[in-house]
């Protein structure tokens, strides 16, 4: 189904190639990814005298880029995920709870959204990151927290809206109950919404990450992400660029890869499109 | 409308006071501005001094007994920093950020408008693609990234544009463009589905059998209808840009409201963070009160 | 060969769909002239409207093609001229109305401006086309037409909605105005009021009008000739006297056998004592009042048909017995027990005797669940009512049931047509066994040929299981045919209750004579009578 | 290009956005990294501040000269002595007026140094005179005695740091400086620039520097950029990566002196041996022209070279990695806990490259067997590590950079090695009694304490992993002839600018 279109197809493929890296590139490369060798600081890249993990280049401390980008996958799609996973259940619960339950609850729920929406995330996090360890898990909940509202809002907005529906009332009609409702009825149709705003947020996750890694609040070394390289690489930008491109290259195609795939599942998720992609994978295959 | 009004009204302020009472103590929790404030030589008495001068000895509820006593008179209390009055000081800096966030959106708005109406009108295109392409790949670059490479490029390769700062119409150049990156992707998007949608609709249906021209269809009948989803992006993404640009400001040498807010967050100069928060908040109510009314000269039935 | 004003010939349109290519007409032939009402009669899929569109160019290509053919009007081929002459043409010389004008209507504009549009898209002056415009709301009959120009289109009522259209479509005083299922959805009532502007606008302008429509009735009161349609091609032209008495192809004779309010009425017996007693029932929303101190009774296995216009409340029983909003006042017993008095939980093992059927199906089946998913819900919510292990075969045994096949239950709704997926609702429905099952307009979205189906459906339910049925219908000719006994409601309020014999033959109340004498039939001749009477009681 | 640069300047020009592109115009564009939050000269000694107020606005009594050797120079005191054990005596110089038009005297003089120490404000250059007693008292309207208790030989040297301001200047931070330099200020647009206007009624030599805008940028590379596109003259710290035109830029000893503070009171860093381990770990070599800038030195005593006291016949550290596993080895034979993992806190952006430095610190110490954990914090939570009380629930070495342009060791000693120092990780009564001892003292017996001291503490105590004495990089714009030097670190005297 998911070769009917070709560019989510190659899309999943560069996705499942860093899901790989960041399962096994830490297990495989750690110890050569943090090897310093100050004679290969800044090595250009696109030769292959020092190894070919050498051939996106060296960075300041002479580590080879490629095995950095590497390992930095588990990272990186580490807090990511974390953030939007853990956001996206928490904002969604809330939302579905805003939704449903009475108008006073659903108030408050709302009113608690707009405190967590104009919180400072700068703040939230120095807040966290100082009281807390400046942990990767820390991040993902500095960064989980300042994404709720957005999944919360939508949730509610689009409960509000099926709960209306004929079919959530042919439920009713039945006797389902308020849980069945909701997790049966409700959420699979609104969940395609949910998710494309999660892989939409995906890069967000990564890009606000590596504003805090800018600011000097984020992700700290040893510890390594792509943010965390891009923004150790700004400064080498005019005489070195390929410290700061490769990581940002990296960041660009996973957001641009889990659109497309965005696109394609929300088709693949609603059974009314769902033909488009069988019929297309007919044809073309 | 007045009752809805007075309604968003109170229920703005209850989150507002919320907001200051959380911002209040957990920014308390963060450490001693003292040792921030003063070289790290300074003695202990040096320290208990300053503590005393700017009532950090007193119990935190105390402190915040005051710090709301002071707020009713409408004292906003003194920046650490900088000995003067924090409101003050974030007026000054709001100004900036203000007209930074209305012209990057004015020019986000117009363009995106433009370009994604077209795409959608001439959905499929070589031009609908690359918009498509171009707005993906902006809205995922990092944008310090961007800022530092447009200035080595345009300032100092280049020599077109000044590096940074705020003098002339040249120096807003740069940090607009920057800015205008994300949003414009995102709305071009937005106005592009929506137009799709709306060129859909019956209603064009019914213009083209009255033998409508083209133009009056997608920029009268159509864009009217598409509006609706695209303001509120618009709001959305305007509200982030109130409450500053950190990155862009700190590279530009931006004196908005978002450095100020960074850098009081670092210097633990709680003041100025209660007072730009107070601020960004109210311009940010205000706007979404510009965004109702907005809907309702766009959408009549949204009025009665 | 005398010129016709309008003449289809040989019109072959086919869209490209990811289905596959999709032959929408199939060298289909007409043609009208000035001040003849040709009618296009066709089910949902006939492609009856498919010639209106190509030759207003609303047709998108692609998707779209057309294929072969020529549309000639005043002689020239329509479909050789360019874009900016066929522009000239539409609204000017031949208009169109829609069905559903709130949706054709744009939202954000005021109407008057909408329809002056219309003469300042053709080079009229902003001054003239107001005040052809105004003229034109005065002639349509828009109350107070100065203040209505400046108003939006949701402020109108549907009907008032379509007279506006209309108004739009005679600014610039056409040749030929093409009416694309006016009436439909809209009150009987109204239905007929809007077909009597046509026909006088008609007479005073001498335009053609192509009338398309799924109604018979409509065919009947209106039209001078009518063609039939199905799938694509046309399948029989004449007079409707003609096709009504003397149809020669069998799917016109199948249309016609469909058309309801044919068939003997139901003699109401005496039954034992009642199951749902209704006292006193009211609902209101603030200061309107939508539902007033109804009374009624429902005795087990009987048909209690509920009629009224759009607003008339009928929704509201259903909807308030159901719990599915909180009635304001009354009661309602079941066996003995107050409905509206049970808490949510209580209500829940009571909700298996009492199920709906909704009007629309597309939208009552979830779009995300398969049909074995859809009907064995109601197991899975009653526990107690089926072992897990039987699920599959009471599915297949309820899809026969109800006429579909068992590999049907693991396919999903869309891929069902409307009266495919009325009876998986209806099998849903049945799935809990229960003894009462409300209709609300269950039959009105479809097509007539399936409305019947659905009706013989529903007919040998009853008979078989002993259900009783609470239907609620807008349409009295479906009623006649189906109902012991009918309520009409009108404002909230309950006008008329009485058997069905009664209620039809012997109407006491005069809003149940204007219902009936505003209902289309698909005779000519009995629709000429009605006509009569409906002059008769406006006058 | 060079056509397109041209026509680019033109545009600019013609917009009047840049003074530094009219020519005639004697006027200098400095840019700073970080707005001076005020503008009081009694907080001079933080360098945002002293860039701008120091030796500009305001003037001292004395003045280190950091280009010659001619040691302490009059500014303005004239002359000073000694006038009995525990007093000095100054001579003012006549003549002087401050920018408010009023006159130089004594008074202000007493009523600058008691306001520096009031507790109603907060004045940061009170704290070089903490400890002391000192009582100045009013001779004439041109002599002032400071009495101190104890006896204060470095007293004319702790006063470059006292900025003067007029006896009616009030206990609390002004917003309008009035000092007696050249130069006054014109305009303040808080947040965009600060602007100082030549004098004419000043004292001295009316320098060539007519008039000074103060930018901040917070990115170096950006700083950089604009002196090399003409928007600045001079951009007194950039990044060692961005300094890469012998044209234009300048690297300068910043005085900055960095090392990881030990608390010895956790082990196994009380053990003397894991300490040298630590020492001998590094190849302090390898950083110099790679991660930090050509110019750095090795450092084997907290203050630079040109120090009272500095001890040239201490050698830095070998670079042994083998004996440094061999002392881990031996430690831990006396169960010595040497595999305990061992925090490195580094301050994010506390210098150029300061993660890449903790970066590679950590691979060395790890590399010969230690257990290094390292994190990198802002500057509060630097800030809780740095200072006592300290955290003692692990080992953990604080990596920190000090700065004494001072000339005197004094300014170091008690703070770091003292065991009542604040950020003192060592309680050796021997140190004590040194720094004390050398605190008092004058002339050689003074320096050879000083050299005494620094050699124990580097040789016996191995009291910290000293590493580098930094070096700073200014860019200058081909417009303007001026040099860093030590003191441009903290302060920018522009009638040290000349033009070319």
């Amino acid at each position: 189904m998911l070769w009917a279109d070709k560019f989510a197809f190659a899309a999943a493929l560069f996705l499942m190639l860093m899901l790989l890296f960041a399962i096994f590139g830490p297990a495989l490369l750690d110890g050569v990814a943090s090897k310093q060798n100050l004679r290969a600081r800044n090595a250009a890249p696109f030769t292959v005298e020092r190894g070919f993990l050498y051939l996106l280049g060296g960075d300041a401390l002479g580590r080879p880029l490629l095995a950095r980008i590497i390992v930095a996958a588990q990272n990186t799609l580490t807090i990511a995920a974390g953030a939007v996973a853990a956001s996206m259940v928490i904002g969604s619960t809330l939302g579905l709870i805003a939704g449903y339950a009475g108008k006073t609850t659903g108030e408050v729920i709302m009113r608690l959204a707009d405190v967590i929406m104009s919180f400072p995330s700068l703040l939230l996090a120095v807040i966290v990151l100082y009281m807390l360890e400046p942990s990767i898990g820390n991040l993902v909940l500095v960064l989980a927290i300042t994404r709720i509202p957005i999944y919360l809002r939508t949730t509610r907005a689009e409960v509000l809206e099926v709960r209306e529906r004929m079919f959530v009332q042919a439920a009713q009609v039945m006797g389902a109950s308020t849980s069945r409702i909701i997790f049966r009825h409700i959420l699979p149709v609104i969940l395609p919404t949910l998710l494309t705003i999660a892989t939409l947020d995906f890069a967000f996750v990564m890009l606000a990450e590596s504003a805090l890694s800018f600011l000097g609040i984020g992700i700290q070394p040893p510890e390594v992400t792509w943010g965390l390289m891009v923004s150790q690489g700004r400064q080498y930008l005019t005489n070195a660029w390929w410290l700061a491109f490769w990581p940002g290259l990296m960041i660009i195609l996973t957001t641009m890869s889990l659109n497309l795939l965005s696109g394609w599942m929300r088709v693949a998720l609603n059974p009314t499109q769902r033909w488009r992609l069988e019929l297309g994978g007919k044809r073309n295959g | 409308m007045s009752s809805m009004l007075g309604k968003r009204a109170v229920s703005s302020f209850i989150s507002l006071m919320v907001l200051i009472v959380l911002v209040f103590f957990l920014s308390r929790l963060t450490g001693d501005p003292a040792a921030l404030y003063l070289p790290v030589d300074a003695s202990e008495e040096m320290r208990q001094n300053f503590r005393e001068i700017h009532g950090l000895n007193d119990p935190v509820l105390v402190q915040f007994g005051h710090y709301l006593a002071d707020l009713v008179r409408f004292d906003f209390g003194d920046s650490l920093r900088k000995a003067r009055p924090a409101l003050e000081v974030v007026l000054e800096a709001f100004t900036w950020t203000l007209e930074l966030a209305l012209i990057t959106m004015a020019l986000v708005t117009a363009a995106a408008i433009a370009l994604g109406s077209l795409a959608a009108f001439n959905i499929g295109s070589p031009l609908d693609r690359i918009a498509s392409l171009l707005s993906l790949i902006g809205a995922s670059a990092p944008d310090f990234w961007i800022a530092i490479v447009g200035i080595v490029l345009f300032s100092v390769s280049l020599g077109w544009l000044p590096t940074s700062g705020t003098g002339s119409v040249w120096h807003w150049i740069l940090p607009i463009s920057v800015l205008f990156i994300r949003p414009f992707g995102l709305i071009l998007q937005v106005v592009r589905g929506s137009m799709i949608t709306a060129l859909g609709s019956a209603y064009v249906k019914t213009a083209r059998a009255k033998g409508v021209k083209n133009r009056p269809i997608i920029f009268v009948h159509t864009l009217r209808n598409a509006m609706l989803p695209v303001i509120t992006v618009i709001g959305d993404q305007a509200a982030a840009l109130l409450n500053g640009a950190v990155v862009v400001e700190t590279i530009f040498g931006f004196p908005g409201v978002g450095k100020l807010m960074i850098d009081s967050i670092l210097q633990r100069d709680f003041n100025v963070i209660l007072a730009a928060i107070m601020v960004t908040a109210l311009a940010i109510f205000v706007m979404n009160l510009l965004i109702d009314i907005a809907y309702a000269l766009l959408d009549p039935r949204i009025r009665t | 060969m005398a010129e016709h004003l309008l003449e289809v010939r040989d019109l072959s349109v086919r869209f490209h769909t990811a289905r596959g290519v999709v032959n929408a007409v199939n060298g289909i032939s007409w043609h009208l002239d000035r001040g003849e009402t040709l009618a296009i009669l066709g089910e949902s899929g006939s492609g009856k409207s498919v010639s209106a569109s190509a030759i207003m160019n609303l047709i998108d290509c692609p998707p779209g093609e057309i294929t072969s053919g020529q549309i000639l009007f005043e002689g020239r081929d329509l479909l050789t001229l360019g874009g900016e002459a066929r522009r000239e043409i539409n609204g000017r010389r031949i208009a169109m109305i829609f069905q559903d004008p709130l949706s054709h209507l744009n939202p954000v504009y005021p109407v008057g401006w909408q329809i002056a549009e219309a003469g300042m898209a053709h080079g009229e002056s902003r001054h003239d086309a107001y005040a052809r415009t105004l003229e034109l709301m005065r002639r349509v009959g828009i109350p107070e037409p100065d203040a209505a120009m400046k108003k939006y289109p949701h402020q109108f009522s549907g009907g008032q909605r379509q007279r506006l259209m209309i108004a739009m479509a005679l600014v610039l005083k056409p040749d030929i105005l093409i009416a694309d299922e006016p009436t439909t959805a809209l009150d009987v009532t109204v239905q007929a009021e809007v077909l009597s502007l046509l026909e006088e606008l008609q007479e005073e302008t001498g335009m053609g009008l192509l009338l398309i429509t799924h109604d018979l009735g409509v065919v009947a009161e209106a039209a001078d000739r009518a063609v039939v349609m199905q799938g694509g091609r046309i399948v029989e032209t004449g007079t409707p006297r003609e096709l009504y008495h003397n149809a020669q192809h069998p799917y016109t004779r199948k249309l016609l056998a469909a058309a309801p309010g044919k068939g003997a009425m139901r003699q109401a017996d005496e039954r034992p004592a009642p199951i749902l007693q209704v006292r006193g029932l009211t609902k209101s929303y603030g200061a309107f009042t939508a539902l007033k101190c109804a009374d009624f009774d429902l005795r087990a296995g009987e048909t209690l048909a509920v009629v009224g216009e759009s607003g008339s409340g009928k929704s509201t029983v259903a909807r308030l017995i159901l719990r599915l909003e909180e009635a304001s006042g009354g009661e309602a017993l079941w066996k003995g027990e107050d409905l509206l008095k049970k808490s949510h939980r209580q209500m829940a093992p009571l909700r298996r005797q009492l199920q709906m059927v909704f009007q629309d199906p597309t939208q009552s089946l979830a779009p995300h669940m398969s049909v074995f998913e859809i009907i064995s819900e109601a197991w899975a919510i009653h526990r107690d009512i089926l072992p897990k292990a039987r699920w599959r075969a009471r599915v297949t045994e309820l899809l026969e049931q109800v006429g579909l096949q068992p590999e049907h239950a693991d396919r999903y709704p869309h891929q069902f047509s409307g009266g495919q997926r009325q009876r998986i609702a209806i099998a849903r429905a049945l799935a809990l066994e229960p003894e009462l099952i409300i209709c609300d307009e269950a039959v009105s979205a479809l097509d007539v040929s399936i409305q019947a189906q659905v009706i013989d459906l529903l007919g040998r339910l009853r008979d078989e299981l002993g259900i009783a049925f609470i239907f609620i219908a807008h349409d009295l000719p479906v009623v006649r045919d189906f109902a012991d006994r009918v309520l009409v409601m009108q404002k909230g309020e309950i006008v008329e209750q009485g058997p069905v014999t009664e209620i039809f033959e012997r109407p006491r109340e005069l809003y149940t004579q204007r219902l009936l004498a505003a209902g289309l039939d698909a005779d000519p001749d009995v629709q000429a009578g009605r006509r009569a009477a409906r002059l008769a009681l406006a006058g | 290009m060079k056509y397109i640069t041209a026509l680019a300047g033109l545009l600019l020009a013609s917009t009047a956005m840049s003074p530094a592109f009219a020519q005639d115009n004697h006027d200098v564009t400095v840019v700073l990294a970080e707005e001076a939050d005020v503008i009081e000269p009694c907080m001079a000694t933080r360098s945002n501040i002293g860039r701008i107020v120091l030796q500009n606005i305001s003037e001292t009594l004395t003045e280190l000269d950091v280009r010659g050797d001619k040691g302490l120079m009059p500014r303005l005191a004239e002359s000073w002595e000694m006038a009995g054990d525990n007093t000095w005596r100054f001579h003012l110089r006549e003549g002087v007026k401050f920018s408010d038009g009023s006159d130089f005297d004594a008074e202000d003089v007493k009523h600058s140094f008691e306001r520096a120490g009031s507790d109603q404000i907060t004045c940061e250059i009170s704290r070089y005179y903490e400890g002391i007693d000192i009582t100045p008292k009013v001779v004439d309207a041109h002599t002032i005695d400071f009495t101190t208790e104890p006896a204060q030989p470095i007293l004319p040297l702790l006063l470059s740091l006292l900025t003067i301001v007029p006896s009616e200047t009030p206990l609390e931070f002004t917003r309008n400086p009035i000092g007696t330099g050249p130069y006054m200020l014109a305009e303040w647009n808080p947040g965009q620039d600060i602007k100082l206007a030549r004098r004419d009624d000043y004292w001295g030599e009316a320098p060539a520097v007519t008039g000074a805008t103060y930018l901040f940028r917070t990115d170096a590379a950006v700083r950089a950029a604009m002196v090399q596109t003409g928007e600045a003259d001079i951009a007194p710290s950039i990044s060692a990566t961005d300094a890469t035109d012998p044209e234009m830029d300048f690297s300068y000893p910043n005085s900055e002196t960095t090392y990881l503070r030990i608390d010895q009171n956790v082990a196994p860093l009380g053990d003397k041996r894991v300490r040298e381990a630590l020492n001998l770990a590094l190849d302090r070599e390898a950083f110099i022209g790679t991660i930090l800038a050509e110019g750095t030195q090795i450092a084997t005593a907290i203050n630079v070279p040109t120090t009272l006291g500095w001890n040239p016949d201490v050698t830095a550290w070998p670079y042994d990695p083998d004996k440094a596993r061999a002392l881990l080895a031996e430690a831990k034979a006396d169960g010595v806990p040497v595999e305990t993992t061992i925090s490195l806190i580094g301050r994010t952006g506390n210098f150029p490259g300061a993660t890449e430095v903790f970066e590679a610190i950590q691979g060395m110490l790890t590399d010969v067997g230690f257990n290094i954990d390292l994190q990198m914090v802002e500057v509060a939570e630097h800030e809780q590590y740095y200072s006592k009380p300290y955290v003692e629930d692990r080992p953990i070495l604080v990596g920190a950079q000090h700065d004494n342009s001072r000339g005197d060791p004094v300014f170091s000693m008690y703070f770091k090695y003292h065991s009542e120092g604040r950020q003192s990780g060592i309680n050796d009564p021997k140190v004590d009694e040194l720094i004390e001892t050398a605190t008092a003292a004058t002339g050689e017996e003074r320096s050879a304490l000083w050299s005494e001291l620094f050699a124990y503490l580097h040789d016996d105590v191995v009291a910290d992993v000293l590493l580098f004495h930094m070096v700073g990089h200014a860019r200058v714009g081909g417009r303007v002839d001026f040099t860093p030097t030590i003191a441009t670190n903290s302060s920018l005297q522009l009638s040290e600018i000349g033009f070319k």
